[in-house]
């Protein structure tokens, strides 16, 4: 049979953000593939290292467009743990809040974003009209939409608005009262299972070759290996929740582990709201002169647990007002390139666009 | 004679602004059900006149008379479908087999103009588009067959008429077959959303996958052909149904309603669905319905079991 | 005295009558072909899905260039980007629109002095509407589709018969950015 | 689970067997160790053996005042949550760092990526030279210290012209007093005063 060749992407409903998967094909069956990145490259490291320390706080949460409160959260832990800053209690719940709401809302996308390679248009657009109530809840709190630029070293921007409890509390009742009916109609609905059940399945023995790490781990290895339990940051210690975990590790189990963390992320929510002290939310970090604001020199490698699994922020400092070097640790590194190198083969077309959604591989953090 | 082909050509027409004003409305029953406003409910014609303004790019010879062999064996297809009773362009030729043959002109066309454009993902969608409809095809079969092994007629207006009037010689007769049948009638229903390519059934479309599959080559007045040509397939399929299981229609209002009724829940439905894989469909449909349209036959025909 | 009334139109008046007839076809039914170019894109979801609702206004996402009117150009492009936009661009059927949506697309933004990120993407392709905003909010996009739509309406939005006229300099400024348009390397033959 | 038992662990592990050139506990899930460059290797075998198996990240930094890069490996082990940083100096003239394929097959395409945006070879990596981000590259790479992505931006991008000129509010009467309060209210602050 003749071997063709098709691209997934970068120009293609299926392909989500900008990245291109090269297939190499017999009938429907893919031989070889690989992941072709760097199209949203815009030289992100070198220019973090051209801005001050709190220059970038603004070019931070461009690095991965769908999340970005957890480069925020990544980058302030960082400079607070070189700097040496003790953030207020305050601050620390409402991060929790801001990077948990956010964590509900990439869930949705990407269960919405399930709707588009199993076809069901329906899921999707519910998903996503849920989505944009959260980020209506965002530009209450933070003023924007989708980069918030709110969780700065030192603490937050500012303090919550009047009144959000409100807000955020209908949202999360909303969305509980329909947890139900989002099952029915994406990973319980007779014509989409066979779709996601048993596809491109992910060996647990090869977790650790691959480095693939959050949802793609878990549901593989049956360990509750998630950065907020086993190196709390923020006041994750003093949450209760559970990390839901898997042994088989295919499109079905991966999906249904989002939507049982969007159930966890409701209750931890709930509990930021209940346990919330009052008083400051950010210490100052320089006195006016903040473009001369210089960090201690050092090292760190700081990371968070994001919707994919670790992202981490490297940071040198040589004690001047610019950082020597960001390295980006994009987390959805693993699965997108050699992830897909490996595992796509042996699967059908049809099966390519899955592996993108449900392992969440985003392409700006690949690129930076 | 040239009174009943402009007749037919007339048919064709009202077809395609019949199927085309329904799809619109359809959008919009859609658009509510997933919670939206919707576009107009003339918004499918807007977008077929619009692609017919455009200017295209053509691929070589094959790819344009493609298109217009797909219209024009459309066209002529539709020109022999009874819109009710009466109404019909040609009487006494609207054979069921005259529409199976010559829908397959239209649809040969799509996929010669396809495999014409040269890319491999249209090769793949019409590879699968072929797959579905020898899926689809052979439970639908045997139903239509039962049907006129009942009836005793191939003719869609006197299997109409054979369901709207009871005679008193006829056994069965006076019944629509969608009551007298309803397994058959359940395994015709899915048929026919393999046929219109609903989702779950929409796997030679697929825009996540092949993108768009046949249609990836085609902008432009091509792709607007391809649209009038895909309504006016529509309209005869629908048609085919209704007249097949629903009794047909003694005046256009009842033919307005049933038609509608059909296409909408076949939208419905569709909708909160998936999309299954080639190989799921054609296990799908040589698996329960086949089963079933054989029983039903078995059943019908040799035991005379009908409601 | 003759009757203006009933005059017979030029060829040229016709063909004017014909072109509004197909502007009103094409303001009114807008297919766009998303190409997610940056970080903008994430705000076209709401803008498509029911909070927004793009489609009441006759718009929807296509698969493919060739079926597309509309190329909309979200964020930042890399140079790596830029090629494969030229010849998305080249490939969709005429008329076409383009609508450039964020800063990036109309002085480099964020990014203007990164080595891999262009400034300015009227210098390659011809470009109709822009929508300033890092990012635009969800109105400002939809606001910019309904100005395209005016801009249609009053015919000005004919960046694509410039890119025809100007064909030279388009040409000479792509080659001059990106070497080669057309990508040759081990992983495209 | 205590955190600070692990890095004494570790630090123990690490510190019997090799020589540290500097040892630096960042934080209390986290340990950084600078090594010499053959000792890499054995040190990631022994740290994936006593269960760091995780590769979590793998970069280079470009110290041009001392003419050396140095390059970072970060692992991860899971139960004992640690992350250990292994940092080595190599020289900046023909760079070169054998690869650590064998032992953590994830580091493939850090180590295209650090050859495209340093210069550093990775023998023992078959893939290390194919461009995988940029794509007919033709100056230095870009993420060493003497690259200007500035100049090179305005080499080859064409830059949007304002011919507009703009009114500078500055020089009004009412800004300038604003600005002198500012600058008051500035230097009240820093000297400890309230605001």
């Amino acid at each position: 049979m003749r071997e063709l060749k098709l691209f997934l992407g970068p120009q293609h409903p299926g392909m989500h953000g900008n990245a291109s998967i090269h297939m190499f094909v017999e009938g429907d069956i893919i031989k070889r593939a690989f992941l072709l990145p760097g199209m949203l490259h815009r030289g992100f490291e070198k220019g973090m290292e051209r801005h001050t320390w709190v220059n970038n706080i603004s070019l931070i949460p461009r690095v991965c467009v769908v999340e970005p409160d957890i480069n925020e959260m990544a980058f302030a832990m960082g400079v607070e743990t070189l700097a040496n800053i003790t953030v207020p209690e305050r601050a620390h719940w409402i991060r929790m809040i801001v990077l948990e709401l956010a964590r509900i809302s990439i869930h949705l996308m990407a269960y919405g974003g399930l709707g588009s390679p199993t076809g069901n248009y329906t899921m999707m657009y519910h998903a996503h009209a849920d989505r944009n109530s959260i980020l209506n809840i965002f530009e209450k709190i933070t003023g924007h939409r989708v980069y918030h630029q709110y969780i700065v070293p030192g603490g937050v921007r500012k303090d919550l608005p009047v009144g959000i409890e409100k807000d955020i509390n209908d949202f999360l009742d909303d969305l509980e009262s329909r947890y139900v009916e989002y099952r029915d109609i994406g990973i319980e609905n007779p014509t989409i299972v066979p779709r996601i059940k048993d596809t491109i399945v992910l060996p647990s023995e090869v977790v650790w070759e691959l480095g693939v790490t959050g949802i793609g781990m878990r549901s593989a290895v049956n360990k509750a290996y998630d950065l907020r339990k086993v190196m709390p940051y923020a006041r994750y210690d003093q949450v209760e929740f559970e990390v839901p975990v898997a042994s088989y590790s295919d499109a079905r189990s991966r999906v249904d582990l989002k939507l049982q963390e969007l159930v966890q992320s409701i209750s931890i929510i709930r509990q930021c709201l209940a346990k919330m002290p009052e008083g400051d939310v950010r210490v100052p970090l320089s006195r006016g002169q903040s473009m001369r604001w210089t960090v201690p020199k050092g090292h760190v490698y700081s990371c968070v647990e994001s919707s994919r699994g670790e992202f981490g922020y490297y940071m040198v400092s040589n004690g001047g007002t610019h950082p020597y070097r960001v390295g980006v640790r994009g987390a959805s590194y693993p699965q997108g390139l050699l992830g897909i190198e490996k595992y796509l083969p042996g699967t059908r077309i049809d099966d390519a666009a899955l592996w993108v959604d449900t392992m969440g591989v985003c392409s700006p953090e690949i690129d930076r | 004679m040239i009174i009943s082909i402009l007749m037919g050509i007339s048919v064709a027409f009202f077809g395609f602004v019949l199927q085309t004003s329904i799809a619109g409305v359809n959008r919009k029953i859609i658009g509510r059900v997933q919670k939206r406003y919707g576009p107009k409910w003339y918004q499918e014609f807007l977008d077929i006149f619009k692609l017919l303004s455009k200017r295209s790019v053509t691929h070589g010879w094959i790819f344009d008379f493609g298109v217009i062999m797909a219209l024009g064996g459309i066209i002529a297809t539709a020109m022999f479908m009874p819109i009710t009773n009466d109404l019909m362009a040609f009487p006494g030729f609207d054979n069921f087999f005259i529409f199976v043959y010559l829908i397959a002109v239209g649809m040969l066309g799509m996929a010669m103009s396809a495999s014409g454009s040269g890319n491999p993902l249209a090769s793949i969608g019409v590879m699968r588009a072929l797959t579905t409809m020898l899926a689809y095809e052979i439970p639908f079969m045997i139903i239509v067959l039962t049907i006129i092994k009942l009836t005793g007629h191939s003719s869609l207006s006197e299997i109409a008429m054979f369901q709207q009037t009871a005679v008193a010689g006829l056994e069965f007769s006076g019944t629509w077959f969608m009551i007298a049948l309803p397994v058959g009638f359940a395994v015709a229903f899915l048929s026919l959303m393999g046929m219109l390519g609903k989702k779950p059934f929409e796997t030679y479309i697929a825009p996540a996958e092949i993108a768009s599959g046949p249609m990836v080559e085609y902008g432009g007045k091509q792709l607007g052909m391809l649209f009038i040509m895909h309504e006016i397939t529509v309209f005869i399929e629908v048609s085919l149904f209704v007249h097949l299981f629903l009794g047909g229609a003694e005046n256009i209002w009842i033919f307005l309603i049933k038609y509608f009724l059909v296409y909408t829940s076949v939208n419905l439905i569709s909708n909160v669905n998936g999309r299954f894989k080639i190989d799921q469909v054609v296990v799908f449909f040589y698996k329960w319905p086949l089963l079933f349209a054989v029983m039903q036959a078995f059943v019908a025909i040799y035991l005379g079991w009908v409601i | 005295m003759e009757s203006t009334k009933f005059s017979l139109l030029t060829k040229e008046e016709v063909d004017r009558k014909w072109w509004e007839i197909g502007d009103f076809f094409r303001r009114n039914s807008l297919w766009m072909l998303m190409y997610c170019t940056g970080c903008c894109a994430i705000e076209l979801p709401p803008a498509m899905t029911s909070a927004y609702d793009m489609e009441r206004l006759g718009m929807g996402p296509m698969a493919t260039p060739r079926q597309a009117d509309v190329l909309l150009v979200t964020g930042y492009l890399s140079l790596k980007t830029l090629r494969r936009l030229i010849y998305t661009y080249e490939q969709m059927s005429e008329p076409k629109y383009v609508v450039g949506i964020g800063s990036c697309t109309i002085n480099g933004g964020i990014y203007h002095d990164s080595h891999a990120v262009i400034n300015q993407l009227d210098q390659y392709i011809p470009v109709d509407v822009y929508v300033a905003g890092c990012m635009p909010n969800t109105e400002a996009v939809m606001n910019g589709f309904v100005d395209l739509m005016r801009l249609i309406k009053s015919k000005k939005a004919n960046g694509w018969k410039k890119y025809h006229k100007n064909n030279e300099w388009y040409k000479k400024n792509q080659i001059d950015s990106l070497g080669e348009v057309r990508v040759k390397d081990e992983f495209h033959d | 689970m205590n955190s600070m038992t692990n890095i004494k662990y570790v630090s123990s592990l690490v510190e019997n067997r090799f020589k540290v050139i500097k040892k630096e506990i960042v934080s209390e899930y986290q340990i950084s160790f600078e090594v010499d460059k053959d000792e890499v290797h054995r040190l990631l075998t022994l740290l994936k053996l006593e269960g760091w198996i995780q590769l979590s990240y793998l970069s280079a930094i470009d110290w041009i005042n001392d003419n050396e890069y140095e390059l970072v490996y970060i692992v991860m082990n899971w139960e004992k949550p640690v992350h250990v940083q292994i940092r080595t100096r190599i020289s900046r003239e023909n760079p070169s760092m054998d690869s650590i394929l064998p032992i953590f097959p994830g580091c493939k395409y850090y180590e295209r990526e650090v050859h495209e945006f340093f210069g550093v070879k990775f023998p023992g990596n078959p893939e290390y030279a194919k461009q995988l981000i940029l794509e007919g590259w033709d100056d230095i790479p870009p993420l060493r210290k003497d690259f200007d992505p500035r100049a090179y931006s305005d080499a080859h991008f064409a830059k949007r012209e304002y011919t507009e000129t703009f009114v500078n509010l500055n020089n009004e009467k009412s800004k300038q007093v604003k600005r002198e309060k500012r600058k008051e209210r500035i230097i009240r602050v820093r000297k400890g005063g309230k605001k």
